[in-house]
């Protein structure tokens, strides 16, 4: 009974491994369930994985590598720089290969550019922009006026940039009043000692940072927080990885640390949570990529209604296609980029409250939900003029 | 008493090739012998088969213990000391610091202190800090002696010492091995130049064909003209 | 004419010792001239200087009436003058035949040719084959320099020295621990090559010096003490009381 | 501005001394066997994992005392039954050997201790706040890093002072069969250096793992910065490689703290010459200082800054 | 070898690279072999230093990046400008970009010999990588630049989309290539780099500037890593720092090692081996870094000659026929080293499996195709039975192996090897 191969292409070495292996777990997870259920109209679906070592050429190899292993739908995440690789690859090869069409879903790398100047037709991205997550965070922003002094710090690359500069743009647009201290860029995945950082950060003053770090980067930059003492507000999208947790709670930052994700474990609904636990105590990690579940979901649907596995044909299908996340909600692919909406929530980290149920990385501190933005609050437009075969 | 080194029926090949065909001598405590012989025989070979530095079969006694077999520092260490033909200086290190690593241990007090060999070869004072890969191809030769001294042998196998020497130097280094021989230390010598070789030497042992074709004393070579231009002479 | 090589008062230190102090020497063209001295006494010192190995600390060296102190030794190998080494100094990995061929190349003018192929280069061939002959390595042609016995190794080291047809030649203790029989094949060697040309060679083995040389000089604690014929050396009482000692020349 | 200007100093010279700690370990073994060692920064990975494991089950002190002993064992059997045979092959072979080890380290970590960070920390012993400035706190634990690194320090000069180990590898490297016909067990030696420049190693991870990150790539992340840091140094010099860690934690700390690029130096000219580079802020030029250094210290001065000889 | 035989050989190369595609059709393979071309031009300019005249360089991925950027921007410039050049000519942008950067650093690093030039060219490596990092607008930063080969003008047709057509394009500069640095290595020139290698000093005594001739083969061996970064730059449509950096610079080392960088061969050898390996390594295991590593490691230690060196150990056997008396010998200790490889990747199939997926996935694994319980002791067992009995079995054979040696070299008529 032949198969229907997904390539999964994310850094399994290297300082991106961390991120790359939970990915990976998601996934294989995700097949399972699917095949338990029948598979993708009656087709059994395959995760491969390659390593893309956070490396973009890299990528690409692999991306051909799992294109002659059979796979005609690749996916990946980490990081927006090997994103617009695969993009770029996957749209030359289709225009090369017409009938042996290769799809590419992006479920994290959240660089604006990818669904704007960048986009095409083969990519879809089921990850809030980061200008989605930014324009959450500076929206909360606007009614927490102990927010004066903010430093960014962000990696050196095409992600760490433009939310730097979307940072900039949207704080000044809604907090004019905020006062911009520094504005740190740094290698990615390089750094083992972020202190010089802190020192820095601390020197400026800052009451706040806001950062799109990941990976190590983040789990570093709080641990090197901690242990300076640096007692300010974090506004982050990644604090929930590998360790970052750990730190928080070993910095005493209670309710201080922030991130902006498409779900929150505490609140969501049965079905979210029995996932959440079953996955947890399968794992040892936190569901942190529903996103994964509304890409599989979407993907299994499409397939049903077409009929086929045929990519062209779910291309079409995905296009403007609606349908309920992993949260309960309502979750839509807007036809015009490919960008994918759906209810976002903004959290803070700190000890567990009464009824909360998922603390993280076993420090007793768990995520609370400070606000819930529905995926209509969330549109953001678009520049994106998309060739379609 | 018994031969302080003792070599019976000793073979020694380079790879496939044959070169010692069981080579018979032994050396008493105190004595100089010398080993003639005409080039690429073997003599060179013998002693490195000795040292271990060849693999050597057959026996080899040294104070008494069969050392055939064992590894050179070993052979060292029980007092058997070795000057190469090629001067292996160390060529980083200063003349002091060869010296120095003549001794087996950092702190040892032996027949001979650094001043005699200074006294002995002043030249080597004058260039101690230099470092020996730059010293003149005479000095080096003086050096690899001394600093095989330093480690207090009670043999000492030296090859074609005098080679290089220039003519003054060579009846230096005769002296030298006469003082050695006064401090009751062996000496195998291996020379080209058979003058001094005959001066101090009690014993002679003449190589041929990987054997040893005579033995006797100074007086018995003397006698026999016929030894000396069968096998020394071309 | 002007003389091969002349050294006029030079000088050369090794930071506070001095070894060659104020060294005046002059070889004239086309005789055999041998340096004897003590062992330390800084004649290899001298060699190096003239060749270019060491830079003298003052003082002139010219060769065939040129000024050459300071140059690179293969600017001064351009102009004419190759050496040998005491300590063997060839390319222990090439072929016997490499050797030769890599050092006539430049004295036929190939220089950095990377358009052309070797084994073409019909000059070059023939003179490393004459040379091969002529130094009786022959049997050796392809064995890798570095497995040769000793004394084959010697007969390379003159071999790629007078390969590139220099004029004038330096040997440093060419015969050192040859034994008689090579030692006299060498001499037939080194007189071979030399003639109509300039040599100058360091030699302990007064044997091989008396035989070959048509002039002498003693060379003492960096300073030449007499240049001389050979009857004249071996007469100088001086030269006796430094150097010669005891044993008389054969 | 002062404030800056402390921590950044605290934080340069902490750096430093970490990269002395594995430089260290590391002049002994290239600068006398000329073992260009790439897998050096393994032992230091390894180290912090064996300290790790060995304070998760009897505390980190223990782990302190034994895991730097048992990389030294570690280090000491594979020269025994790897490098000594690669050793008469030359240095290029000597030099992948320590690539595919570095390569098969990296990898039974990952597959023992996992791809992910593991959670090692400072002893509670040591997890106090030493002293507080400008209202920034300096951990207790940073202090003895700062401590343990002097100690080595002085601890080395003496080794190398009271013995002719040097001089016994040195005389080695280039005549082996001489040496040992003095009498000098010399494989013995060569072992024994490699196993306590590896055990050198290993105690810097034990040390750097709680303070940094104990993940399989924080090999991978120090290796080259520590040859940077032995020949600018000064092969053979160990004060060289004291001195030249220090320069380098400094270099790399100030670059980060200081908010100038070459534009704001010497005015928008810089732009134009330099391109980006003028407008870059040196903070993002940082990592680029130290091999600038080094290539600059290797053509003005090859022996490097206290060096003898050039290799 | 005469000039026939050289004919010949370069005939049999071509051939083979006109056929492999025929012969090993899947797309898996041409895009592994399109890689393997370019590699063997890189491994065999890197090799143009490290065997043939001595010089140890850590930095030489710098030469092939660089090029492979500027080919990269030079598709992009004639692209957008429609400029008349077919894509074809391409590497000779790399060769240009190679040889200008060569020359530069060239001056720069060729100066001295030895460690300290290895080791400025460590630095010279990271620092253009740092570099790299910084200037946005040549390298692209972390995205690299990408680019599109078939929007070059058309070369008689061909657009070069289908990765055949770029193994084609690749197949013959790698023919040219090899040609080449062959040659150069028949040339005055090319023996004075082996003299530079085997004896600086001397060679500086019959004419020769060491320093000049160090540079030329730097600067040359630069030209042609910049073949390869353009060619790169063609496969990939897409180059960045992994390019540039030292892992690039290592694994050409590696390569040209691997294969032996004592013969002309060798490298191309090591590129074929290394590229294959990593290409299908990862696939075939989980743990491919790990063998990856132990197969260097025993390379290094039990074949320092490299792959060709050990080849080149037989050809005078094979050559009269002698290599028979081995066979014996051989077919003797391959069996126990059968079983040493079998039981060592068994336990470390089993130990990978039980470490790392077993928590999520259970014990249960197959290999060989040979499902198997890591969690129950027979498989382990019999993993170790097989290991430890492979090992001692080699232990045993191997006296007899370097017995045969013996007889077969000892035996007249043999002729001695030499590079
Ligand atoms: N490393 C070696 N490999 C192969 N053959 C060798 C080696 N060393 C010496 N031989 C050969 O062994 C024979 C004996 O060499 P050995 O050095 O012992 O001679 P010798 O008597 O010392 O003469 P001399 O030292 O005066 O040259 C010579 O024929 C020489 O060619
Ligand atoms: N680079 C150097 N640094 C310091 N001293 C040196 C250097 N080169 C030579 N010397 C010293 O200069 C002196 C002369 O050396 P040189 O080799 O010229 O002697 P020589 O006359 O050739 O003696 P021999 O006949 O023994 O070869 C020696 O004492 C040597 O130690
Ligand atoms: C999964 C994420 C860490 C990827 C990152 N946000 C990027 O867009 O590059
Ligand atoms: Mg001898
Ligand atoms: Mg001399």
């Amino acid at each position: 009974q032949e198969t229907v191969k997904l390539g999964y292409i994310d850094p399994l070495s290297g300082g991106g491994a961390s991120v790359g292996e939970v990915g990976l777990k998601h996934f294989q997870w995700l097949a399972e369930q699917v095949n338990a259920r029948g598979g993708l109209n009656g087709k059994k679906l395959e995760v491969l994985a390659f390593d893309s070592k956070t490396n973009p050429q890299e990528a690409v190899i692999q991306a051909q590598k799992a294109i002659d292993a059979g796979a005609r739908i690749i996916t990946q995440g980490n990081a927006s720089s090997v994103a617009a690789a695969l993009s770029d690859f996957v749209t030359k090869y289709n225009e090369r290969n017409p009938g042996k069409e290769v799809l590419y879903f992006n479920y994290a790398a959240i660089d604006d550019s990818l669904t704007n100047d960048k986009c095409s037709y083969w990519h879809f991205r089921w990850d809030a922009s980061a200008s989605v997550k930014m324009a959450a965070i500076s929206n909360y922003l606007k009614n927490r006026p102990e927010v004066k002094k903010v430093y960014l710090i962000n990696q050196d690359y095409s992600f760490g940039q433009s939310f730097r500069k979307l940072a900039a743009e949207m704080l000044k647009a809604k907090r004019p009043d905020i006062q911009i201290v520094g504005d740190e860029l740094h290698p990615l995945l390089k750094v083992t000692d972020f202190s010089p950082y802190i020192a820095k950060i601390k020197a400026s003053g800052a009451d706040t940072v806001i950062t799109g770090n990941w990976g190590q980067d983040i789990a570093l930059l709080l641990k090197a927080g901690a242990d300076a003492g640096l007692q300010s507000n974090w506004y982050t999208i990644y604090a929930g990885g590998v360790g970052g947790p750990t730190a928080i709670k070993q910095s005493g930052l209670a309710d201080k640390v922030h991130d902006i994700v498409e779900n929150d474990p505490n609140t969501a609904p049965e079905a979210a949570q029995a996932a959440e636990s079953e996955f947890r105590k399968r794992f040892g990690a936190s569901l942190w990529y529903p996103r994964a579940v509304n890409e599989i979901r979407f993907l299994e649907s499409a397939v049903k209604e077409t009929g086929s596995v045929d990519p062209k044909a779910i291309a079409q299908k995905l296009e403007g296609m609606t349908g309920g996340t992993f949260t309960g909600g309502k979750g839509a692919m807007r036809k015009d980029d490919h960008q994918f909406f759906q209810d976002m929530y903004l959290r803070s980290f700190g000890p567990l409250k009464p009824g909360q149920k998922f603390d993280e990385e076993g420090t007793g501190w768990g995520w609370t939900s400070k606000g819930k933005i529905a995926a209509n609050d969330t549109i953001v437009p678009t520049t994106c003029e998309m060739e379609r075969p | 008493m018994s031969a302080l080194l003792d070599v019976q029926d000793l073979h020694a090949y380079y790879g496939k090739s044959h070169i010692l065909h069981g080579v018979n001598f032994h050396i008493n405590a105190g004595e100089i012998v010398s080993l003639l012989g005409r080039n690429g025989v073997g003599r060179s070979t013998t002693i490195k088969a000795i040292m271990g530095d060849v693999p050597p079969v057959g026996v080899v006694r040294f104070a008494g213990r069969d050392i055939a077999g064992m590894k050179p520092h070993q052979i060292a260490r029980l007092g058997l000391g070795y000057v190469p033909e090629n001067r292996d200086v160390f060529p980083s290190l200063t003349v002091r610091q060869n010296l120095l690593l003549g001794q087996k241990s950092a702190r040892q007090a032996g027949r001979w202190s650094m001043q005699d060999m200074f006294r002995i070869f002043p030249r080597l004072e004058e260039r101690a800090d230099t470092p020996a890969g730059v010293m003149s191809g005479g000095e080096q030769q003086m050096l690899t002696i001394c600093r095989t001294l330093m480690g207090d042998p009670d043999l000492v196998m030296i090859d074609e010492p005098t080679e290089g020497l220039a003519p003054m130097m060579v009846e230096l280094v005769g002296n030298l091995l006469a003082e050695i021989a006064s401090r009751g230390v062996a000496i195998l010598l291996v020379e080209q130049k058979l003058t001094i070789a005959l001066k101090i030497s009690h014993r002679l042992y003449v190589m041929g064909h990987g054997r040893i074709v005579f033995e006797g004393s100074v007086a018995d070579f003397n006698a026999n003209a016929s030894v000396r231009q069968e096998w020394l002479e071309v | 004419m002007n003389p091969a090589i002349a050294l006029r008062d030079v000088r050369k230190s090794f930071g506070p010792t001095e070894i060659i102090r104020g060294l005046n020497l002059t070889v004239n063209r086309g005789e055999r001239h041998a340096v004897i001295g003590p062992n330390g006494a800084g004649k290899s010192t001298m060699f190096h200087l003239i060749s270019g190995r060491l830079q003298a600390s003052s003082g002139v060296i010219e060769l065939k009436g040129e000024d050459i102190t300071g140059l690179r030794p293969y600017e001064i190998n351009r102009r004419g003058l190759s050496r040998s080494f005491q300590i063997t100094n060839i390319f222990p990995k090439l072929s016997v035949y490499e050797n030769l061929r890599c050092a006539v190349l430049w004295s036929l003018g190939y220089r950095y040719a990377f358009w052309r192929f070797v084994d073409r280069l019909k000059d070059a061939n023939e003179r490393a084959e004459e040379v091969l002959e002529m130094i009786g390595l022959t049997a050796r042609r392809d064995t890798p320099a570095g497995v040769l016995a000793y004394a084959d190794q010697r007969a390379l080291e003159i071999g790629v020295t007078i390969a590139g047809g220099a004029d004038v030649i330096m040997l440093d203790e060419p015969t050192a621990g040859m034994s008689h029989a090579e030692t006299e094949q060498a001499v037939a060697l080194i007189r071979k090559v030399s003639e109509g040309r300039t040599l100058i060679m360091v030699e302990h083995d007064m044997g091989v010096v008396f035989g070959l040389a048509d002039r002498i000089s003693v060379l003492v604690y960096g300073q030449i003490i007499a240049s001389d014929t050979p009857q004249a050396i071996r007469a100088n009482p001086a030269v006796r009381e430094a150097y010669l000692g005891e044993e008389a020349p054969a | 501005m002062l404030e800056l200007v402390t921590f950044s100093t605290l934080n340069g010279v902490l750096y430093g001394m970490l990269l002395f700690m594995m430089a260290s370990g590391l002049t002994l073994i290239f600068s006398m066997m000329g073992v260009l060692n790439f897998a050096h920064a393994s032992f230091y990975m390894i180290g912090a994992y064996f300290g790790f494991e060995i304070s998760r089950h009897i505390g980190f002190w223990p782990g302190f005392i034994i895991a730097p002993l048992l990389v030294g064992v570690v280090g000491a059997l594979i020269e025994r039954y790897g490098l000594r045979r690669v050793h008469r092959y030359g240095h290029v072979a000597e030099l992948l050997f320590t690539f595919g080890l570095a390569f098969v380290i990296e990898e039974l970590v990952s597959m023992i201790w996992g791809k992910a960070p593991v959670d090692y920390r400072p002893p509670p012993s040591l997890d106090f706040v030493a002293f507080s400035l400008f209202g920034t706190t300096y951990p207790a634990y940073r202090i003895f890093m700062l401590a343990t690194a002097v100690a080595m320090f002085v601890f080395l000069i003496l080794v190398l002072r009271r013995t002719r180990v040097g001089l016994i590898i040195q005389a080695a490297l280039t005549h082996p069969d001489m040496v040992a016909m003095l009498g000098h067990n010399v494989p013995r030696v060569f072992m024994m250096v490699f196993g306590v420049g590896a055990g050198l190693a290993g105690l810097a991870g034990v040390i750097a793992g709680p303070a940094l990150v104990t993940q399989p790539s924080m090999a991978a992340l120090l290796g080259p910065i520590l040859f940077v840091v032995i020949v600018v140094g000064g092969l053979g010099s160990l004060g060289g490689a004291f001195v030249a860690s220090l320069l380098i934690g400094l270099i790399q700390t100030f670059a980060v703290a200081i908010n100038v690029s070459l534009a704001d130096v010497i005015g928008p000219t810089a732009a134009g010459i330099f391109g980006e580079l003028g407008r870059a802020p040196l903070a993002q030029i940082a990592p680029v200082l130290p091999y600038l250094l080094l290539v600059l210290v290797l053509i003005l001065r090859p022996t490097g800054l206290f060096g003898t000889r050039e290799s | 070898m005469t000039g026939m035989r050289y004919l010949l050989c370069f005939a049999a190369v071509a051939v083979a690279l006109l056929i492999a595609p025929v012969v090993f059709p899947s797309s898996v393979a041409i895009t592994t072999m399109s890689l393997m071309g370019v590699m063997i031009i890189f491994a065999l300019s890197y090799n143009m230093l490290l065997g043939q005249t001595g010089l140890l360089s850590f930095g030489h991925a710098v030469y092939y990046g660089l090029a492979g950027f500027c080919a990269a921007h030079a598709m992009n410039i004639i692209a957008a400008g429609k400029l008349p050049v077919p894509l074809p000519v391409i590497p000779l942008v790399g060769a240009a970009a190679g040889l200008f950067f060569g020359v530069i650093f060239g001056a720069v690093s060729t100066r001295r010999a030895g460690t300290v030039f290895a080791m400025i060219s460590l630095g010279l490596g990271e620092l253009v990588a740092a570099f790299a990092l910084v200037l946005h607008t040549f390298f692209g930063g972390e995205d690299g630049i990408s680019t599109n080969r078939t929007k070059l003008l058309a070369f008689f047709g061909y657009k070069f989309g289908p990765q055949i057509q770029v193994y084609y394009l690749i197949a013959f500069w790698c023919f040219v290539c090899i040609v080449l640095m062959y040659a150069l290595t028949r040339t005055p020139f090319g023996r004075m780099c082996n003299a530079v290698r085997d004896n600086p000093e001397r060679v500086e005594f019959i004419g020769y500037s060491t320093q000049r001739v160090r540079f030329q083969a730097f600067v040359l061996s630069a030209m042609f890593a910049g073949v390869a970064g353009a060619l790169a730059a063609i496969n990939f449509e897409l180059m960045n720092l992994q390019s540039i950096g030292a892992a690039a610079s290592g694994q050409v080392l590696l390569m040209s090692f691997v294969g032996g960088a004592g013969h002309f061969a060798g490298p191309v050898i090591g590129a074929i081996f290394v590229t294959f390996l990593q290409v299908s390594l990862s696939d075939i295991t989980k743990a491919w870094m790990l063998y990856f590593g132990l197969m260097f490691i025993f390379i290094v230690m039990y074949a320092p000659g490299g792959m060709a060196g050990w080849l080149a150990l037989h050809w005078p056997l094979l050559r009269n026929g002698r290599i028979v008396r081995l066979l014996p010998a051989y077919a003797l200790a391959a069996v126990p080293m059968l079983g040493l490889a079998l039981g060592g990747v068994m336990l470390i199939e089993l130990a990978h499996h039980m470490l790392v997926q077993a928590a999520s996935d259970g014990p249960q694994l197959s290999i060989f195709g040979i499902p198997m319980n890591g969690a129950s002791p027979w498989p382990w067992l019999a993993a170790l039975v097989l290991f430890a009995g492979g090992a001692f079995g080699v232990r045993a054979a191997w006296p007899r192996v370097a017995d045969a040696w013996g007889r077969a070299l000892a035996a007249p008529g043999t002729t001695k090897v030499n590079s």
